[in-house]
């Protein structure tokens, strides 16, 4: 049982010590080494070969999936089912995309050593003052961790203080992200308006547009989806989890033992946002673009399928989950356009009716976790 | 019996975790105290001017007909709900009605719901272990480590509350009378000074009811229990001092007999069911 | 739909199958002589631009076959690759890389909006593809690999002013617009060029944005009637995207507002949108366009004809953004005869210069900022929903890729010929890359 | 350009009295075919003049060309005939001879040369009319002439109208045309004029006065500027009635959407994302009886209130069978399905219908707008709108209050068992329940389509303001969701002016997140223990 295996441990080493965690890691580094592999040893026009697209692709796969592990998180252990995790997935990416603007310096259209082209043609004087230290890597990085923080601890303290829950939170969150949406496409917001941040040129000092630099971007989202995923399970793991899980299922009982929930929902609210926003920190070098439509209420709960069609409360069920839709998203959308939204519409049906349990659900050795599945997310 | 001094002289043993219920001032009289405690939902009066006392290590059964107020009473003192007017003190220091739950419940006071409520996801272990009296922050709760003690701590409850065996099956699979004794381990587990019982016994067999009257009154002395109940069979076996409400407000005080031979309980109580609307 | 797009999209099906098992790894197959040239499409047809969009990637597809029946290119047939961005930015940047890099697709046609085009820009340069962009836009950007067959702000907005000053003598502007790139870039050139060609004093100058699908337009309605109170004759610039038409034109006329009053002429709406409308009360409020449906040409006949024989439905119309790639179109087809191959390199010498009719009976040529030369036209919303075109540029006008009313592009040229090859070149500083602006933050900088 | 104006009137008043109406020209050469031909030019200015000519010409035939040439159906063939089109729809129309009158078939717009005009003409026509009208036997168009004329005076016209407006008997007519006479003098800078027209509220008149404040004579510039100040107060207060309007009518249709929602979700509890792909629909659905009774859209729209409910309506139940049954107590799950299901149906519009909108026709009695005084008129189709959310509500609450359905449906959501146990079919309660507010969000859908694109995308535009409503009103509680959507509504309108739309929008949704943090349970929250879930 897991609970006696490595609950004795240190918090941090405890996922190295489950099955779940070994496969899952296994897995993800054998993918990351083929992929690259077939990238860069094969030649060009090999039928094995993985071409840059490809590896463009899986990347953005990738860091969906490290923002589906952070939505399960919530959900999924904490029982909060946010519509708004895109709004922290997009602050993270714009932290990211004013790094990459600033990276332009005199390389825009209009050669202008400081100011964005957008701010150049919309006649902007100079630089407003939160776009001031965007031009240092480790200043933007840390926004990216930062930024939606932050949020979510104003939104997540004042929603938790007065027992917003269920349903409400829900609706608040989209609430949230819509009235951040509807913000970023003001051009006053000097975010770049509908046309959000695009044409950046390189990353560190690498090219953004050559392959190379797509493939270590790849790596990179690899890695960081690792990383997430283990803190993730050794949060769920630590008797943190427990308490979370306790929240989830009974929030009063919880409190009449002792525990302040809110500052428990809290905390785990924060780190999701802040694994939320590194996901998108990492997707915008790799789009190539970031702009309010990130914002849309249509994304977050469709991430929030990508989770329950995975499984809700696995972690590497909201990996699985993200995957696939996203693939099946390309897929579709380029062979049959309207059939799309049908499946995907078809997809929260069927999954929430009928695999209330998701593909892990379908996963042989899943019951001995059953433990930490839901009963039910009730308002 | 000797089992329950054993957990006693445990907790000397170990009294790193040793609650801050201490804290609480009982030296000059009651452990609960409540005044004129009115509250009303949408105009209708559950609690109207409640005034009761429990004293230090008193064994108290509640008993009343239906809405009579026993649980929202119960909600009053947990903090859950808030009263319109009137005022709580929990010893003679800490008021409770400024206190959030979870403050209260490290005051001590510990809550046994009528519906059993654990958590059903978690193992009896884990509920066990979540409930225990320890530092209940956050960073101490993400980097605590099971240790042996506590290991040893929780299987000696098992051992009282006879769920030993199915101490690594999720609490959702007990039947009601195992969650019964669950809920009541967890209570163990908190230490509380003052223990609030909503309807311990309802869905138990003869022999668990036995056991748990044993151990309601065993661990009166030590902490003060309050018992709402219905089976005036089960109160009659334990009870010292009987309340009985009506209508939101104390109708009599005594013992069993004289409150049981009360006029005016007994006309409350003609053709009152024994199911108390949730 | 043409059944050579149909075999690719099942060969893309095998293919896509393939990757799933190879974990996507695309089979290529080096381009031969023989073998089809593949015309990449580029159009949202789902999502909320496939209302817009859709029609564009079935024009694409019937000027192809109509290509195909005239014996293709340099011998080899067309081939239409059609892939669906979704109307989702990120998508769209990510078409086209597949694009490009799997199917290797010679040219792309596509794009609707400002925000698709920025975003699949830096692909279509780092793989040297081909774009050519059908729709009027904010101008402000002219790349190598892009080619701008819709109108620029000069070969749209400033016209129209001028026809609304001259001809219909306006002293009075509500500008009004969607709050994103193209509303405010062409409305800030717009404010410019009335004060300063125009003398038009700032309170007769009135700005307002609005949301994307914005449907309450209750208090701005009333706003513009009040600025048509102050007794000057007043015009509405409107350059509301999509959605947001219907109920600010159902608004204008509940509210009385009518085109003798106060016209308002639209950049965003043609035949499709009014399609959507009931044209009752607009009749009279003024579109500018560089082709409308009505235009009354043969070559714009045979055209309707020929697009309502296609989609088999009679009531089906023409566009701007529709002609904007037939012409397109047909320039690129002559520049791959002219250059004899579909070399992206060769392609790019060669089309600069090259000259095809449009529909409005003239021709348009593309210029060295590869954006092409168009006559303007006013058009009258007449009540079965076309336009009557009361006014028209005595000659085409040459596209602007950057304002002159702009201070930051004002000393901005492009010219993809060589040796300049340059698509920001200072005429100032006589530098490729920027403006002086860069050079007065310097400064500023210094100091 | 205005002075061909008093030769027509001129004329007219010589020429005939409205009975005395048929002077037709000698048969053979016919007058009017040259007439026309000089309408056949490039140069607007020489249509102008033409069209002069026309109205100066006494041809009975006068009006219809001018009507004709209006719309843009007056045209001609290539074989040089004057036609006008009576139908301009598709690729061949139906033409009769511009002269005769006689009907010629159809003819190819190929073969056809519109004569085009622009909207100068199109004033100039349009007054022309008007002038031929001023003595119209039919009073209606009297009085429109009479409005038409309002600052189209000019001082031929001027002279000539002293005596129309003595004779005329209707005295609306003759009212109006003075005001025209007024605001003529007033831009002349005639004292007379401004003094006529100082406390007038109608724009025109005010722009008359601003002329005249801007005039050179200095006593009547101030009068002027004082006449103008006049009314400056009084139309404060007019523009104060009219953002609470605009509020108030924007609040009814942000009520009309979540009033539905309120049903399902704050009685039921269940989420329905699809909430507003039903609205959707019942607009759809007005669209489909519109185009079953063409010619008929007043009478359409009727019909499809009650076919917009029934079409919602069914729609919710197989989605309350098909999905919602078994999704029982777990409302997150709801709101994850529902949502699928909005994807599904937008969708199906698009492939079944058409991604692009549809055209709604507004009936002639719900265009234009009623007039309160020359200052204030108030939209009729959103007076209609807001009428037509307070019937709605009134008959929501009845339904509630005092049907057994309510009844039941009220003691299912309090205590299901026990309300099973008393022989309520809960199952049936649900259906009917949820029957009921999809039927609604049908109305709300019918009521949109005459405000705003009835397309695929309509419903994802209003689903997220109804949840903020009935959020706001507090769940389950119908009299919330009334006042929460009036005064969001309101709350907007009064922001708009200053903050713009888009902050408007934004400080709205900011503000109700806050209040919710205060209030978890909205303005009216239900108490009690069962409320503490």
């Amino acid at each position: 049982m897991s609970l006696h295996s490595t609950s004795g441990r240190f918090w941090l080493a405890r996922p190295f010590h489950e099955r779940a965690t070994q496969i899952f890691l296994g897995v993800l580094l054998a993918a990351l080494v083929i992929v690259t592999v077939l990238h860069v040893a094969l030649p060009r026009g090999h039928a094995l070969h993985v071409n840059a697209y490809t590896v463009n692709l899986f990347g953005k796969y990738l860091s969906y999936a490290l923002l589906a592990v952070a939505v399960d998180l919530v959900w999924g252990y904490l029982g909060i089912l946010s519509l708004g995790h895109g709004a922290f997935f997009a602050i993270g990416g714009y932290a990211m995309g004013m790094y990459l603007m600033r990276q332009i310096g005199e390389r825009g259209t209009y050669g202008h050593p400081v100011l964005p082209d957008f701010m150049v043609f919309l006649n902007w004087e100079s630089l407003p003052w939160y776009w001031h230290g965007f031009d240092m890597a480790w200043f933007a990085f840390a926004m990216v961790l930062l930024a939606p923080g932050l949020l979510a601890l104003v939104f997540g303290f004042l929603a938790f203080r007065s027992r917003v829950t269920g349903v409400y939170l829900s609706i608040i969150t989209q609430a949230l992200t819509f009235a951040l949406m509807l913000a970023f496409f003001r051009n006053e917001m000097g975010f770049g308006g509908n046309n959000g941040l695009t044409d950046f040129r390189e990353i560190l000092g690498f090219n953004l547009r050559s392959s190379d630099t797509r493939l270590g971007l790849f790596i990179a989202s690899g890695v960081a989806l690792a990383l997430g995923y283990i803190l993730c399970r050794a949060i769920v793991t630590s008797k943190l989890g427990r308490v979370c899980v306790a929240t989830r299922d009974a929030e009063a009982r919880t409190r009449f033992i002792g525990y302040r929930v809110e500052r428990f929902q809290l905390f785990v609210f924060v780190v999701s946002a802040m694994l939320a926003g590194v996901a998108g920190a990492l997707y915008v070098p790799q789009v190539g673009i970031i702009n309010p439509s990130e914002f849309s209420p249509l994304f977050s709960i469709e991430i929030v399928l990508w989770v329950a069609l995975g499984g809700r409360a696995t972690l590497y069920g909201a990996v699985i989950g993200a995957i696939l839709v996203n693939y099946a998203k390309t897929v579709f959308t380029g062979v049959m356009p309207d059939a799309w939204l049908f499946a995907l519409g078809g997809l929260f049906v069927l999954v929430t009716v009928l695999l209330p349990r998701g593909v892990a659900g379908l996963l042989p050795g899943f019951t001995r976790r059953a433990d930490h599945q839901p009963k039910e997310a009730s308002a | 019996m000797s089992l329950l001094q054993e957990i006693r002289t445990r907790d000397r043993v170990f009294d790193f975790m040793t609650p801050r219920a201490s804290r609480v001032d009982v030296r000059h009289g009651p452990i609960l105290y409540l005044e004129d405690v009115t509250v009303s939902f949408d105009g209708f009066k559950a609690i109207d001017k409640l005034n009761l006392t429990i004293d230090d290590g008193e064994l108290r059964c509640i008993i009343g007909p239906n809405g009579a107020g026993k649980t929202t009473m119960m909600d009053i003192i947990t903090g859950k709900t808030r009263p319109d007017a009137g005022s709580v003190w929990f010893g003679s220091r800490h008021n409770l009605l400024q206190m959030t739950e979870p403050e209260i419940a490290s005051l001590g006071v510990g809550r046994k719901f009528q519906k059993p409520t654990v958590f059903e996801a978690l193992s009896v272990f884990e509920n066990l272990e979540l409930a225990m009296a320890a530092d209940k922050r956050i960073f101490p709760t993400l980097t605590a480590r099971l240790t042996g003690e506590i290991q040893d701590r929780i299987e000696e409850v098992l051992e009282t509350i006879g769920l030993t065996g199915l101490r690594f099956q999720p609490a959702g699979i007990l039947s009601h009378g195992q969650k019964q004794w669950l809920e009541i381990g967890m209570l163990l587990m908190q230490r509380p000074r003052l223990l609030l019982v909503d309807e311990p016994v309802a869905g138990m067999t003869e022999q668990e009811m036995e056991r748990t009257a044993e151990l309601l009154t065993s661990l009166a002395g030590k902490q003060s229990v309050v018992v709402v109940e219905h089976d005036m069979g089960f109160v009659r076996s334990i009870a010292r001092q009987v309340t009985v409400l009506h209508q939101g407000s104390v109708l009599a005080e005594g013992s069993m007999d004289q409150v049981s031979n009360d006029p005016k309980v007994v006309e409350v109580y003609l053709g009152a069911d024994d199911e108390e609307i949730a | 739909m043409a059944k050579s797009t149909r075999t690719v999209l099942s060969s893309r099906l095998v293919s896509t199958a393939v990757a799933a098992a190879l974990m996507g790894s695309g089979a290529h197959a080096v381009a031969q002589e023989n073998d089809p040239i593949k015309v990449g499409i580029l159009h949202s047809l789902s999502g909320t631009m496939a209302i817009s969009e859709s029609t564009l990637k079935d024009t694409v597809e019937m000027l192809i076959e109509q290509q195909n029946e005239a014996g293709g290119l340099l011998g080899r047939d067309l081939e239409a690759v059609v892939v669906d961005p979704a109307s989702n930015w990120p998508l769209f940047a990510e078409r086209a890389r597949e694009l490009l890099e799997q199917e290797e697709v010679d040219v792309i046609f596509g794009n609707w909006t400002s925000v698709s085009r920025k975003a699949v820009l830096p692909v279509v340069e780092e793989l040297n593809g081909l774009l050519f962009y059908p729709v009027q836009y904010e101008g402000e950007e002219s790349s190598e690999n892009v080619f701008y067959t819709g109108a620029a702000p000069n070969q749209q907005a400033i016209p129209a002013v001028e026809y609304l000053i001259n001809d219909v003598g306006i002293e009075r502007f509500a500008l009004v617009g969607t709050d994103y790139v193209y509303p405010r870039t062409t409305n800030r050139i717009l404010e410019a060029f009335l004060k300063d060609e125009h003398g038009v004093a700032d309170e007769d100058i009135m700005v307002n944005y609005t949301p994307f699908g914005h449907s309450d337009w209750q208090n701005i309605v009333s706003e513009i009637r009040r600025f048509g109170e102050a007794g000057k004759p007043t015009a509405v610039v409107s350059t509301i995207n999509g959605d947001a038409n219907v109920p600010f034109y159902r608004e204008l006329a509940n509210q009385g507002i009518d085109a003798a009053d106060i016209p308002v002429i639209a950049f965003s709406v043609g035949e499709q949108e009014l399609s959507g409308i009931d044209t009752g009360p607009l009749v009279g409020h003024l579109a500018a366009w560089n082709y409308f449906m009505s235009v009354d040409t043969d070559e714009n006949y045979d055209f309707i004809d020929a697009w309502i024989d296609w989609t088999g439905d009679e009531e089906a119309v023409t566009n701007d953004p529709m002609e904007a790639h037939y012409i397109g179109f047909n320039m690129w087809a002559e520049a791959v005869r002219k250059a004899g191959t579909t070399d992206v390199d060769a392609i790019k010498e060669a089309i600069i210069g090259v000259t095809v009719p449009n529909l409005s009976g003239g021709y348009a040529a593309m210029m060295p900022n590869h954006h092409i030369t168009k006559p303007v036209l006013i058009g009258e919303v007449q009540d079965n929903g076309q336009f009557d075109i009361v006014w028209q540029t005595p000659s085409t006008v040459a596209g602007d890729a950057w304002s002159d009313y702009l201070p930051g592009s004002r000393d901005l040229i492009a010219d993809w010929r060589k040796p300049m090859a340059c698509g920001n070149f200072n005429v100032v500083n006589g530098s490729c890359g920027g403006s002086t602006a860069a050079e007065e933050a310097e400064a500023a900088l210094a100091e | 350009m205005r002075r061909f104006l008093f030769w027509a009137l001129l004329c007219l008043l010589a020429g005939f009295l409205p009975s005395a109406a048929a002077q037709t020209a000698a048969p053979g050469s016919d007058p009017g075919a040259a007439l026309l031909e000089t309408l056949d030019v490039d140069s607007y200015r020489d249509k102008g003049e033409a069209i002069t000519a026309i109205v100066q010409s006494d041809d009975e035939r006068a009006r219809e060309w001018l009507q004709a040439l209006l719309d843009g159906r007056l045209q001609r063939a290539d074989d040089g005939r004057f036609v006008v089109v009576l139908d301009n729809a598709g690729r061949n129309w139906p033409v009769e001879d511009a002269l005769t009158g006689e009907a010629l078939g159809e003819m190819s717009r190929r073969e056809l040369d519109r004569i085009g005009i622009n909207n100068a003409l199109r004033n100039q026509l349009r007054s022309a009319i008007a002038v031929v009208d001023l003595i119209s036997p039919d009073v209606e168009r009297r009085r429109s002439s009479a409005d038409r004329l309002l600052g189209e005076v000019d001082e031929a016209l001027a002279e000539t109208l002293v005596p129309v407006i003595e004779e005329a008997e209707d005295d609306y007519v003759r009212r109006r045309l003075g005001q025209a006479l007024a605001i003529y003098q007033a831009e002349n800078g005639e004292m007379a004029g401004v003094e006529a027209l100082s406390g007038s509220l109608h724009p025109r008149a005010r722009v008359a006065l601003n002329r005249a404040a801007s005039g050179d004579d200095p006593v009547v510039a101030d009068a002027a500027r004082a006449a103008l100040a006049s009314v400056e107060q009084n139309l404060k207060l007019n523009r104060g009635v009219e953002t609470l309007y605009f509020g108030l009518s924007l609040g009814s249709v942000l009520v009309l959407a979540a009033i539905g929602l309120a049903i399902t979700f704050g009685v039921m509890g269940v989420i329905n994302m699809a909430h507003g792909e039903l609205m959707m629909l019942g607009a759809y659905t007005t669209w489909m009886m519109q185009q079953l009774l063409p010619g008929q859209p007043g009478l359409a729209l009727v019909l499809s209130i009650p076919a917009g409910f029934l079409v919602a309506a069914l729609v919710g139940i197989a989605i309350e069978r098909g999905v919602i049954q078994f999704l029982k107590g777990r409302p997150l799950e709801t709101l994850l399905a529902t949502f699928g299901i909005s994807l599904i149906l937008q969708q199906l519009v698009r492939t079944v219908i058409s991604p692009l909108n549809r055209t709604v026709i507004t009936p002639e009695w719900m265009s234009g707008s009623l007039v309160i005084n020359d200052a204030l008129s108030l939209t009729l189709n959103r007076l209609y709108v807001m009428g037509f959310a307070l019937f709605v509500f009134a008959a929501l609450m009845l339904v509630m209050r005092r049907t057994r359905l309510g009844l039941e449906v009220r003691a299912v959501t309090q205590n299901r068992a026990m309300a099973r146990a008393m022989g309520i079919r809960a199952t049936r309660v649900d259906i009917l329940t949820f029957a009921l507010g999809s039927g609604v969000a049908g109305l709300a859908g019918v009521a949109l389509s005459q405000l705003t694109n009835v397309g695929p995308n309509l419903g994802q535009n209003y689903i997220i303001d109804s949840f903020m409503v009935v959020v706001f009103g507090g769940v389950g509680n119908l009299w919330g969701t009334l006042v929460a959507g009036l005064s969001l509504g309101v709350i907007n309108q009064v922001l708009e002016p200053w903050a713009g739309a888009v902050l408007a929008k934004i400080i709205v949704l900011v503000f109700i997140i806050l209040f919710i943090q205060k209030r978890p349970r909205g303005l009216f929250p239900q108490k009690g223990r069962a409320a503490e879930g």
